[in-house]
Parts: C-alpha cells; structure tokens; sequence
C-alpha cells in the first residue's frame, strides 16, 4: 500500500517539478510547484511526518504559493519567449545527459545508504507532541530567531513593496 | 513489488536528488524572475524531503523541525524576494533576467 | 659594617651634582663632588680597620638580583685583602685627583657635568671592586666603560673627543663580548657566578694540559681585560682617549679603570691557575704589549700620548707579573703604577694648564723655572716609573721581572729591556719640558697650591710606595714569590742607563735626537705613526663594516628584497584582481551557472576527500 | 465487514446527506431573508417552495454553459472544480457521534478520525483560496481580477485569527483530533452546565465565528461578489454549472466552519443538560413543531395549507413517536440522540449566518481589512495568550 501510494505521488512530484521547469507561462509553473508541494505533503504522511506535512501544505501552498499566485496575477506576466532557439538534437541530448546525470546520482545514493529497512506507513509517528515539545526545549533559539528573521522580512518586505507616497 | 512490501528509503533521496535537479535546472536555463525564484523553492522542498527521510530513519523528530525552519526561513525569503521583484517591475518594467544586469562592473 | 655606603656616597654625588648641578653654584658642587669620594674613601678605612687583620672574606648580601631555576645571583660585597688594596687605590688616588680637578677645571664649561661622571666613574670602580659574583662585577665593569665614553667625548663639541669615545666604547664592548661568554660558560659549568662558590668547585677540577673548559672561560676573560686594560688588540682606544681632560686621564685611563683588567684576572687567579696554557698567553701578550708600547713611546710628540704608551707598556707589565704566576707582585706594580702614573699625567696637565692648552713638546723647554713644583713632582714620578733604586716602581717591577726571570729567561732579557726604553722616553719628555730655552709663545705659570697639593702628596707616595709590601700583604691569598737581589740591581742599572742616555740625547747634545731620527728614517715614521695600527684596523675592520653595511643590508636587503616583496604583493593582488573583476558580468544567470559549477566542485572534492562510503 | 465497505457506505450516506442539505440550505436561506424582510420567498414551486432547491439544479444543469473565448481555458475550467473538491474533502473529518454498534459492526460516526484533524481543516481552508484566486484571474477581465485578488486577500488575512480562535480551544483539550476535542467536552460543571469550550472560551468563539464569516465571504464580508459594485466578482463570467459549483462550494464551506464551530466550541454531540432530562428534549421539540404545523393547518392562510400544514404536523410527530420509541430500543438511541444535537447546534449556527446576512450591511474593502488586521487579530492573539496563561498556571 506504501509502495503504491509513494510511487503514484512521487510520479505526480516529478511530472510537476518537470512541468514547472518546462512551463513557458509562469502561472502554471506556480500550479505545478503547488502540485509538488501538495505531492510532498503525502510523502511526508508516509514518513510519519505528520505536523510537518500539515504545515507545508498550510505554510508553503497555503501561504508562501499564494504570495506567487498573488505577483504573478498582479504582475499579469505574459509567458516567457523563448530567446535562443535550442535546436532539437540540443533539447535530446540535454534531456539524456539529464536521465545518465540521475541515474548516476541514484546508483550513488543506492550505494551510500546502508541497507536500511523499507518505509512502512505508521512505523514511525513524528505527533504534533513531539515536534513540539522538541521545539520548544532543545530548539528554543533558533525558534526565537526565526522569528526575529520573520519580523525583519515582513518590514523589509513592507519598505520594499510600499509605493513611494 | 507487491504493493503493500516497504519502500526502501533510498527511493525518497533519489526521489529529493531528482526534485532537486530539476530546481538547478530551472534556477539556471529560465529567464522569468519568478519561475526562477519558483525553482528555488523547489530545491528548498526537495531538501525538506530528504530532511523528513533522514528523521524516517534515525527514528527522531528534529528533522521535522529543521524542516519547518527551512519553510520558515523560505516564507521569509519569499515574501522579501517577490518586494524584490515587484519594485525591480515597478522600475524596469521587465521581468526578464537578462534585461536586469545594471550591476556590471 | 653596611659596605654598601661606600659605592653609595659617590652615588649621591653624582644624582646631586647631575640632577641640580646646574643650580648649582661651583662651591656647592665641588663639596658634592669631593666630600663624597672622601667620606667614601673615610669609610673605607674605618671598615679596613674594623675588619684590620682581613684573613678570611667578609660578606654582606643584601637582596637577590635574579631568581630563576638554579641560578641564584644575589647583590653582596665582599672584602678581602686583595680587595682591601684596591679599595685603598681607588678611594686614595681617586679623592687626590678629584681635588686636582677642581682646580683644572676652573674655567672650562660643563663644570657640574664633569664632576656627576666623575663620582658615577667612582659609583662603578667601587661596585667592581666590591662585587662578589661576576654579574655584578660585571655590572661594575660595564659601568666604567660608560663612564670613560662619557669622559671621553666631555668636549663634545670637538670632533676628535666624541670619535675618541666612540672608538673606546666600541672597542671596550669588543673585550666586554668575550666577558660576557666567560660568564655564560661559567653559569653554565658551575651553576653559579658566586665567586667562593665557583672557586672552591674550580680548585676540585684537575690543572687543563690542553684546551679545556676552564682553559676556555679563561681565554675569554683574558679578551675581557684585554679590551679594559688596553693590551695588544684591543689598545688602540687609550692613546685615542688622551683626548679627553687630563684628570680624567689621570683617573680613568691610569690609575682605575685601565687596572681592572688586571684585577679581575688576579680575583680569578685559580681559574687562571688551573690553565697553564692561558698563563702563558697572558705573559706573552703582556710582554709584547709592554716592548711594543715602549719602542712607540720613543717618538711621541705629544705629552699626554707619551705618557698614554708608557701606560700601556706597564699594563703589559702588571699582565706579565699575573702571567708569570706572580699574582702579587702584579698587584704591587698596579698600585705603584696607579701613584706614579697619575703623577706623571697630573703632572702634565699642570704644564698643559700653565701653557693654557698647549701639549706639544716641542713648543715647549726651559719650563723648570716657571713650575718648580711641577718640575720636581714630576721629576720624582720619572724616577719611580723608570726604576730608579728605592723608589717605589723599582721594588714592584723588579719582583715581576724576577718572577719572569724564573718562569723563562728571555722574558727576563726583553722585561729588562723594555725598563731601559721605559726610562728614556720618561726623562726625554722631562727634559724636552723642562730643560733648555722656552720654545712656546705662551707664558707659563705656576698652577695654584690646589692642583700642586694632590702633586706633591702623590710624589711623596710614589718615592715610598714601594715600601708597602703588597705581596706580604696578600701573602695569604697567593703564595709569595722569592726575592732576588742580583737580577733586581741588574734592571736597576739598564733603568740608570736609560736615563743617562736621554740626558745625552736631549740636555748634552741637542741635535743629537734629530740625526738618529734622520739616521734611522724608515724605521722613525714607522714607529712615530704608531705603526699605522690604527690605519690597519681601519681598513680590515671599519671599512669593510660600513661597505657592508651600506652595500648588502641597506641597498641588497633592505631595499631590494623587503620593499621588493612588499610592493611585489601589492602589485600581484591588482593583477588578480583586474583578473576576477571579469566575472562580475552583471548577468544573474552566469551567476547560477558559476554558484552551480561551485557547488558541484565542491560536492566532488567531498565525494573524493570524505569517501562514499 | 472489512473497512473499503464499511468506509464506502459511511461516504455515500454523508454524501447524499450533505448535498441535500447543501440544496435545502439555499431554501432555508431565501425563506428565512424573505420572512426577515415580510416577504413570503419562494413558495410556488411545491409546497412552500420545498421543490425550490430542485428547480434550480435543473436549470442550472441544462443552461448552456458558455465558455468565453478571451479566457484562460484550462484555470478556467479548473478553478471551480478546485474551489468545490476543497470545500466537500474537510467534511470526511468532522465526527457526528460517538462509537455505535450496529449489528455485529462497531464504528463511529465519522468517516475516519486523523490525530491532527483541526488542520487538516485548516489547511484545507488555506487552499481553498486557490479556487477563488484561479477564478478571478482566469475569466480575464478587470472586475473579476479585482473581485479574485480580493476575495483571496480577504481570505488570507482571515485565515490568520480563524487559526488563532482554534488554537485556544486546543490549549485546553490539548489534542488535535476532534474526536478527543469532543470527549474533553462531555461532563457538566455544577450538575447542570455543559462542559463545553464555549464558556472558557467565549471570545475564541466569537473571533471565530466573525472570521468563519469572512472565510466562506458571506455577508459582511462578501464584497468580492456584492453585484453592485463588481457586477459578480470573480464568478462573473462563470454560467451554469461552473456557477453552480462556486455556489456549492460556499454553502460546503459555510456547514464546514458551522460544523467546526460545533465541535470546537459547542461539545459536538454531547446534550447540554444530563442524560435523562436531555433525551425528552427532542421529543418535546418535534412534537410541538408538530401541534403548530396542525394548529395553523386548522384555520389556514391560504388555500393550499389546509392540506400540506396537517401533512407536516403528521410528519413531525412521526419524528417525535421515533425519538419516543428510541428511548426504549437500547442501539438507536445514541445513534439518534447524537445525530439530533450536533444538527441541532449546526443548524442554530447555521441561522445565525442567514440571519447576520438578512440584516447587517456589507463591509468596504478597505474597513473590511483594517477589521481584520487591527481589530480581530489583536483579539484573538489575546484570547490565545490568556488561555495559554490560564492553561501554564493550572496544570501542575
């Protein structure tokens, strides 16, 4: 049931991630990020990750992928034209040097990692508890500077984005 | 593979490595500020998975919560990044790398 | 007994004369000046009393110098009898010139100046004398060393001064060099500097036939004394030094400072005892020094650089004495000499005085009836340096040409030979001075009773200084050596001889000096330019130095290589720089694409450097 | 009965039950303004107007549904179908009751419970925005992107104290799953008061409710589709059935927030007064809805009611004599007394969001966010930090 889940959304992530690379108009490419997104979420249900999925699906799609929507409508970017025409034989080649590229990589990986065992659904439950309890003890400073780090942004963002009065 | 046997968790890094590929590749060959910033935050998702993968194996949650400092630190980046673009918009009226490069030495 | 007060008063002297001398009316500063040096020198004797019969050494310590690891070096003086004599000496002979000075430096400038260096010189020659270590001998050592350069170089307006003490300083810190290496590798084979300490370890130690580790350290002493007492290498500084004031001749660069090459070679005696073959260098450079001292003093013109070459000579006497073994008799002679000698050079000034400035013998003569005093003064310190019977010279030089005798004949034969040239040159000044017509333009009188007193006293000491029997005296400290009568009358008449012959020279026959000079032409220039030493150091030494110096360090060196690389990096860094600046192409992809091309570099290099595993 | 079944059946009574009640909640909205502003609202069409709901779904099915060709075909298409799918996935969370057994199968009452259920909720009310977004920004036209970019950013800067409200009542049942929420509910205070999160958390409550208003844009808040001033908002160029769809959506929207609202605040199924006295309630309720229906029915208004006013009295005391004769049958009665609170409360609530839309009038944009930002979230950051001190000081 695992294996079947995490094939069928690890085949939506990288169909996404593909399109968003390819996508001339950067509406869809924002679509297909949130298709990754949404697809990740999943993934990380399955690895026990359970706080952590509800909140890149509340964080990262609901939040920051709206603030794209959001310049990309404001905007009203046209697609992108393409400026260099990449000849056909250049477009395979790249695409195959790609495949090779990751093939490598995945042999590596395979290699690297001991053999350890299979991810079950359920086996490891990463609760809401845990995380926070985590949070809170051993992490309390980076919590506390991340949000400093977030208070800068958003005047940062403010000064940068007000229209000069 | 039967569909219920347990995926081994080389298949998520591989899974991560290939997501993080794609953001390279976007970050390098598109022209549109935006798709490129987008990319990036692929990349960032892409280490968030291999992040949970990691916490998967060793069995403890601070992966979760390096995780959720990257969304954090991403949400900040992205929300100063687009001010970036918008006022670049507001200034140059393109949103075309290339045609941003007043930066020369 | 607080021995410490006698260094201290002249101290005193010195800070109260240095500090506010120029407040200071001449009065005031001459009490300083000469009531401290005799308070000290009162002290002296009130402690010698006390101790009176001195057998063993007395110490006082009174805190430690330098604490570290094993080596221990505290500041405590010491006396015994040796030091007894020395204390005597430089006291004694030290208040008669100061009170000599007050007279001849009436009206020179610098007045106050003059008498802060004079008690400072004492301050040092007394902690000498004093130590009981070798650092603070040391220390001592050191101290009259700037002191003489600052004697030296007192009319520092005149060129010829300030070079003179240049050249003293340098050459004293050459000796001071070998010095110091002896005191490094005595720390470093006994442990200690303490003299008691290091003399009880050495007597333990067998007599070196060869080279050995106390043949060594005393070699390098010897290059110590070597440059303080003016011997063969190192005396080119003293003729020089005549440049500065007559008492300051007197005192430094006669009677003290120039001494106490010689006695720290006698305080080392079983160091010295326990190397024969040092022994014999010491003899051999003291013999050679005193004969070649001697045949240079024949031609000088100049009074004071006469009388300069003539304490040369005798420093080369008092070394072969120490030389031969004959520690005492060493001794004897220094003390006799330090009367006579600053006779002799207190004398002169007297004459330079009266003639307002003028030094040469030549444009002096027939002074005897101007100066009466002088006349006969000198006339006496004439009679003991050359030997004459009784006199106190004859009894001292005779015991050291006797122990020469005993060691090796020959230098008995050249010692005595050395006396005879000795007498001449002596008498041939006096006579030049004193005899015949005036041949100066300046009118001479006679100098007052201040400069005359100290004259007449040290006259009296040098007719019957020989009559303290020294080596009685330091009987217990070095074995006594025998008496012998034959050779002593032996030396006594060559002395007479001499004497006779300048009359003939230059009172008989006047022309007659002039000849043999024409006569013997080569060999006369050869020995009046002091056998061009001076030039030869020159041109093996100084030259070369200051060639060196300007050519390689400055110009190679210092120039060529540091500024060279300095500049070097400098341009370097703008070429790289004006390299790299061509990345910086302003298009952001290129950016990705070198940020991209980084990390995969980098991830390679971990790959390889790390291991996959 | 292994769970596929189980699950599938659970899902098409929830389904079937939900879309009727998502069409008859539009009836109920146009009666109750139409009585709130004297007027009748629709009656003609059945009795009463009952067969309303039906006459629209038929229309808007067979209208023709035009797209227009200046648009974005694919955002186009796809938005409405986000904005609906988003809507209807966080009810297969919301819990109705408590564990039943019927026949030899025990379950509850819910399609499945996740441990942290509250955000699933809310994250799926996050990406709710995308539908309304996609909307505006497809159909190409100045209004309608005006009308989306607003709509979202109201929504986003609502989202904001609606996640503050919830995070009081979490404070105290310490749990995310509302199955647990609802349990930490059940006992009474003093004998007699219900111990729900409602009283301890009263301003919670009410931040939530305003910001529930603002999420589904209704009424104060509904300027993005206000026809006077942006002709329909984002769904101006929207016919038939994608309109529909938007429609669909807000009312699943509105029963989420209502339903939420019910188990967070209101104790879910738990009856407000002890189990005894509480069971009579609902019998007395049916049965004198059912004694009205028959009075007027007796001297009727109008013409047909002499008919279908006694026909909804019979059907209402038919409920009374089932709630009645539960008592006695032990498996029903949970079931029923569950199912009658928790619709109960959500259908109070329910009136209170067509009651807020008959009467207050519609906020500007520019009030509406200054609302948002200085007033309701101020509010709900306070309502948190003294829960969160009341929490920290009483647990040991």
């Amino acid at each position: 049931m695992t294996a079947l889940i995490f094939l069928i959304f690890a085949g939506i992530a990288v169909f996404c991630g593909v399109n968003l690379v390819v996508q001339t108009h950067p509406i869809a490419s924002a679509l297909s990020l949130i298709g990754v997104m949404g697809s990740l979420a999943v993934l990380y249900l399955q690895l026990g990750g359970e706080f952590i999925a509800a909140a890149q699906v509340i964080v990262y799609a609901g939040a920051i992928m709206v603030l794209f929507v959001f310049v990309i409508m404001l905007l009203n970017a046209g697609a992108e034209t393409p400026t260099f025409q990449v000849s056909r034989f250049v477009k395979y080649l790249g695409a195959i040097l790609l495949a090779f590229f990751l093939g490598l990589i995945s042999f590596i990986i395979q290699g690297a990692l001991p053999k350890s065992e299979g991810v079950l659904f359920g086996t490891f439950q990463g609760t809401a508890l845990d995380v926070g309890r985590k949070l809170f003890t051993t992490y309390l400073l980076p919590f506390e500077v991340t949000s400093v780090l977030i208070l800068i942004a958003i005047v940062g963002a403010i000064v940068l984005a007000r229209k000069e009065v | 593979m039967v569909p219920n046997a347990p995926v081994p968790l080389s298949w998520y890094l591989i899974l991560s490595a290939i997501l993080f590929a794609l953001g390279v590749a976007g970050f390098i060959f598109r022209r549109n500020i935006i798709t490129v910033f987008m990319s990036i935050e692929l990349m960032l998702n892409a280490v968030n998975l291999s992040f949970v993968t990691f916490s998967y194996q060793f069995k403890q949650v601070d992966g979760h919560i390096y995780s959720f400092f990257v969304m954090v630190v991403a949400a900040a980046e992205a929300a100063v990044g687009l001010a970036i673009i918008l006022t670049v918009f507001k200034n140059r009226a393109t949103l075309m790398i290339d045609e941003v490069n007043s930066m020369k030495y | 007994m607080n021995l410490w007060l006698i260094p201290i008063l002249p101290l005193l002297g010195f800070l109260a004369n240095g500090l506010f001398g120029r407040r200071m009316p001449k009065a005031l500063i001459n009490t300083f000046a000469v009531g401290s040096v005799l308070l000290s020198f009162a002290w002296v004797v009130k402690t010698l009393f006390g101790l009176s019969p001195i057998e063993s050494k007395y110490i006082e310590h009174y805190f430690t110098w330098i604490q570290s690891g094993m080596l221990n070096i505290g500041v405590d003086f010491a006396v015994d009898r040796l030091t007894a004599v020395m204390l005597m000496i430089v006291t004694g002979v030290g208040l008669l010139i100061h009170i000599y000075a007050v007279g001849y430096m009436e009206h020179e400038g610098g007045y106050y100046r003059f008498f802060a260096y004079l008690n400072l010189f004492m301050f040092f020659m007394l902690v000498l004398v004093l130590a009981q270590n070798y650092l603070l001998l040391f220390v001592g050592w050191e101290g009259v060393g700037l002191c003489s350069y600052l004697l030296i170089g007192f009319y520092f307006t005149e060129q010829f001064a300030t070079t003179a003490g240049n050249k003293a300083f340098i050459v004293n810190r050459i000796g001071d060099f070998g010095f110091s290496l002896a005191v490094f590798l005595i720390v470093r084979q006994f442990g200690t500097l303490d003299f008691s300490k290091v003399f009880d370890a050495a007597k333990g130690m067998p007599s070196e036939p060869s080279i050995g580790i106390l043949t060594i350290i005393t070699l390098l002493l010897l290059v110590g004394a070597t440059g303080k007492s003016a011997q063969i290498p190192l005396y080119v500084w003293l003729p020089d030094a005549m440049a500065g004031p007559t008492p300051v001749s007197a005192l430094i660069h006669a009677a003290t400072m120039v001494t106490a090459g010689v006695y720290m070679t006698a305080r080392s005696a079983t160091l010295f005892l326990k190397a024969p073959v040092t022994m014999d260098t010491v003899a051999v450079i003291g013999l050679a020094t005193a004969f070649f001292a001697a045949t240079i003093g024949l031609a000088q013109m100049d009074i004071k650089k006469v009388f300069a070459y003539s304490t040369v000579s005798q420093l080369g006497y008092m070394f072969l004495g120490v030389g031969v073994g004959a520690f005492s008799a060493g001794i004897w002679h220094l003390m006799t000499h330090a009367f006579f000698k600053a006779l002799l050079f207190l004398g002169a000034g007297a004459v330079i005085h009266g003639l307002h400035g003028e030094q040469d013998l030549r444009q002096m003569g027939g002074l005897f009836k101007h100066m009466k005093i002088t006349a006969i003064t000198l006339f006496c310190a004439s009679l003991a340096i050359s030997g004459f019977p009784f006199t106190s010279g004859f009894f001292s030089k005779d015991a050291i040409l006797v122990a020469a005798y005993e060691r090796a004949p020959w230098m008995y034969w050249i010692g005595v030979l050395t006396a005879g040239m000795t007498a001449f040159y002596v008498f041939r000044a006096w006579f030049m001075a004193f005899t015949g017509e005036y041949r100066g333009h300046a009118h001479p009188h006679e100098s007052p009773l201040v400069m005359t007193g100290p004259l007449m006293i040290l006259a009296i000491l040098s007719l019957v200084g020989g009559f303290i029997n020294v080596p009685h005296i330091l009987e217990p400290m070095f074995v006594e050596k025998a008496e012998n009568q034959s050779l002593a009358w032996l030396s006594a008449g060559v002395g007479i001889l001499g004497i006779l012959l300048a009359y003939v020279f230059y009172v008989a026959k006047r022309g007659l000096a002039d000849s043999f000079a024409k006569a013997f032409g080569g060999l006369y220039t050869l020995v009046y330019n002091k056998y061009f030493v001076d030039e030869a150091y020159d041109a093996a030494v100084v030259e070369p130095l200051l060639e060196g110096s300007r050519t390689v360090l400055w110009r190679g060196i210092d120039a060529g290589l540091i500024d060279g690389t300095v500049n070097g990096v400098g341009k370097r860094s703008r070429g790289i720089g004006s390299i790299l600046r061509l990345i910086q192409s302003g298009n952001i992809r290129s950016y990705a694409a070198w940020v991209v091309l980084g990390s995969i570099v980098l991830l390679i290099a971990i790959g390889f450097a790390g291991g996959l595993r | 009965m292994n769970f596929f079944i189980l699950s599938l059946i659970k899902v098409a009574l929830v389904a079937f039950v939900l879309l009727t009640t998502l069409a008859y909640l539009q009836w109920i909205e146009r009666k109750v303004i139409a009585h709130v502003q004297l007027r009748v609202g629709p009656y003609r069409v059945g009795p009463h107007g009952l067969l309303q709901p039906l006459a629209d779904v038929v229309k808007l099915i067979t209208k023709e549904g035009l797209i227009p060709s200046h648009v974005n075909k694919l955002f186009y298409l796809m938005a409405p179908f986000v904005a609906v799918t988003l809507a209807l996935i966080s009810i297969s969370v919301i819990p109705f009751g408590p564990e039943i057994k019927i026949g030899p199968v025990t379950t509850w009452m819910q399609l499945t419970d996740l441990r942290i259920g509250i955000l699933f909720v809310i994250a799926v009310s996050s990406i709710g925005v995308y539908g309304v977004a996609l909307g505006g920004w497809a159909s190409n036209n100045k209004y309608s992107l005006l009308g989306g970019l607003r709509s979202s950013a109201q929504m986003i800067s609502y989202e904001l104290p609606l996640a503050l409200a919830v995070a009081a009542p979490l404070l105290l049942a310490n749990t995310l799953s509302f199955r647990e929420m609802v349990n930490y509910q059940s006992g009474y205070w003093l004998g007699f008061i219900p111990r729900w999160n409602l009283f301890p958390e009263i301003l919670g409550f009410i931040v939530f409710m305003i910001a529930g208003f603002a999420e589904t844009n209704r009424v104060p808040f509904d300027l993005p589709e206000a026809e006077n001033e942006l002709v329909a908002g984002f769904h101006t160029e929207y016919s038939s059935m994608n309109f529909a769809a938007f429609f669909m959506a807000e009312y699943a929207n509105m029963v989420t927030v209502t339903a939420v609202a019910t188990l967070l605040f209101l104790g879910g199924w738990q009856p407000p007064f002890p189990a005894p006295y509480s069971d009579v309630i609902p019998i007395l309720v049916f049965a004198l809805g059912g004694l009205v229906a028959l009075y007027h029915g007796l001297n009727p208004a109008r013409r047909m009611d002499k008919f279908t006013l006694p026909a909804t009295a019979l059907v209402f005391l038919g409920i009374a004599a089932i709630f009645g004769l539960s008592l006695f049958v032990a498996p029903l009665k949970p079931i029923l007394m569950a199912l009658f609170w928790f619709c109960g409360k959500v259908l109070v609530l329910l009136f209170v969001f067509i009651w807020v839309r008959a009467t207050l009038p519609r906020f500007r944009y520019d009030q509406l966010m200054r609302f948002a930002w200085i007033g309701l979230f101020p509010l709900a950051m306070f309502n948190l930090l003294a829960t969160s001190l009341i929490v920290a000081l009483t647990t040991k």
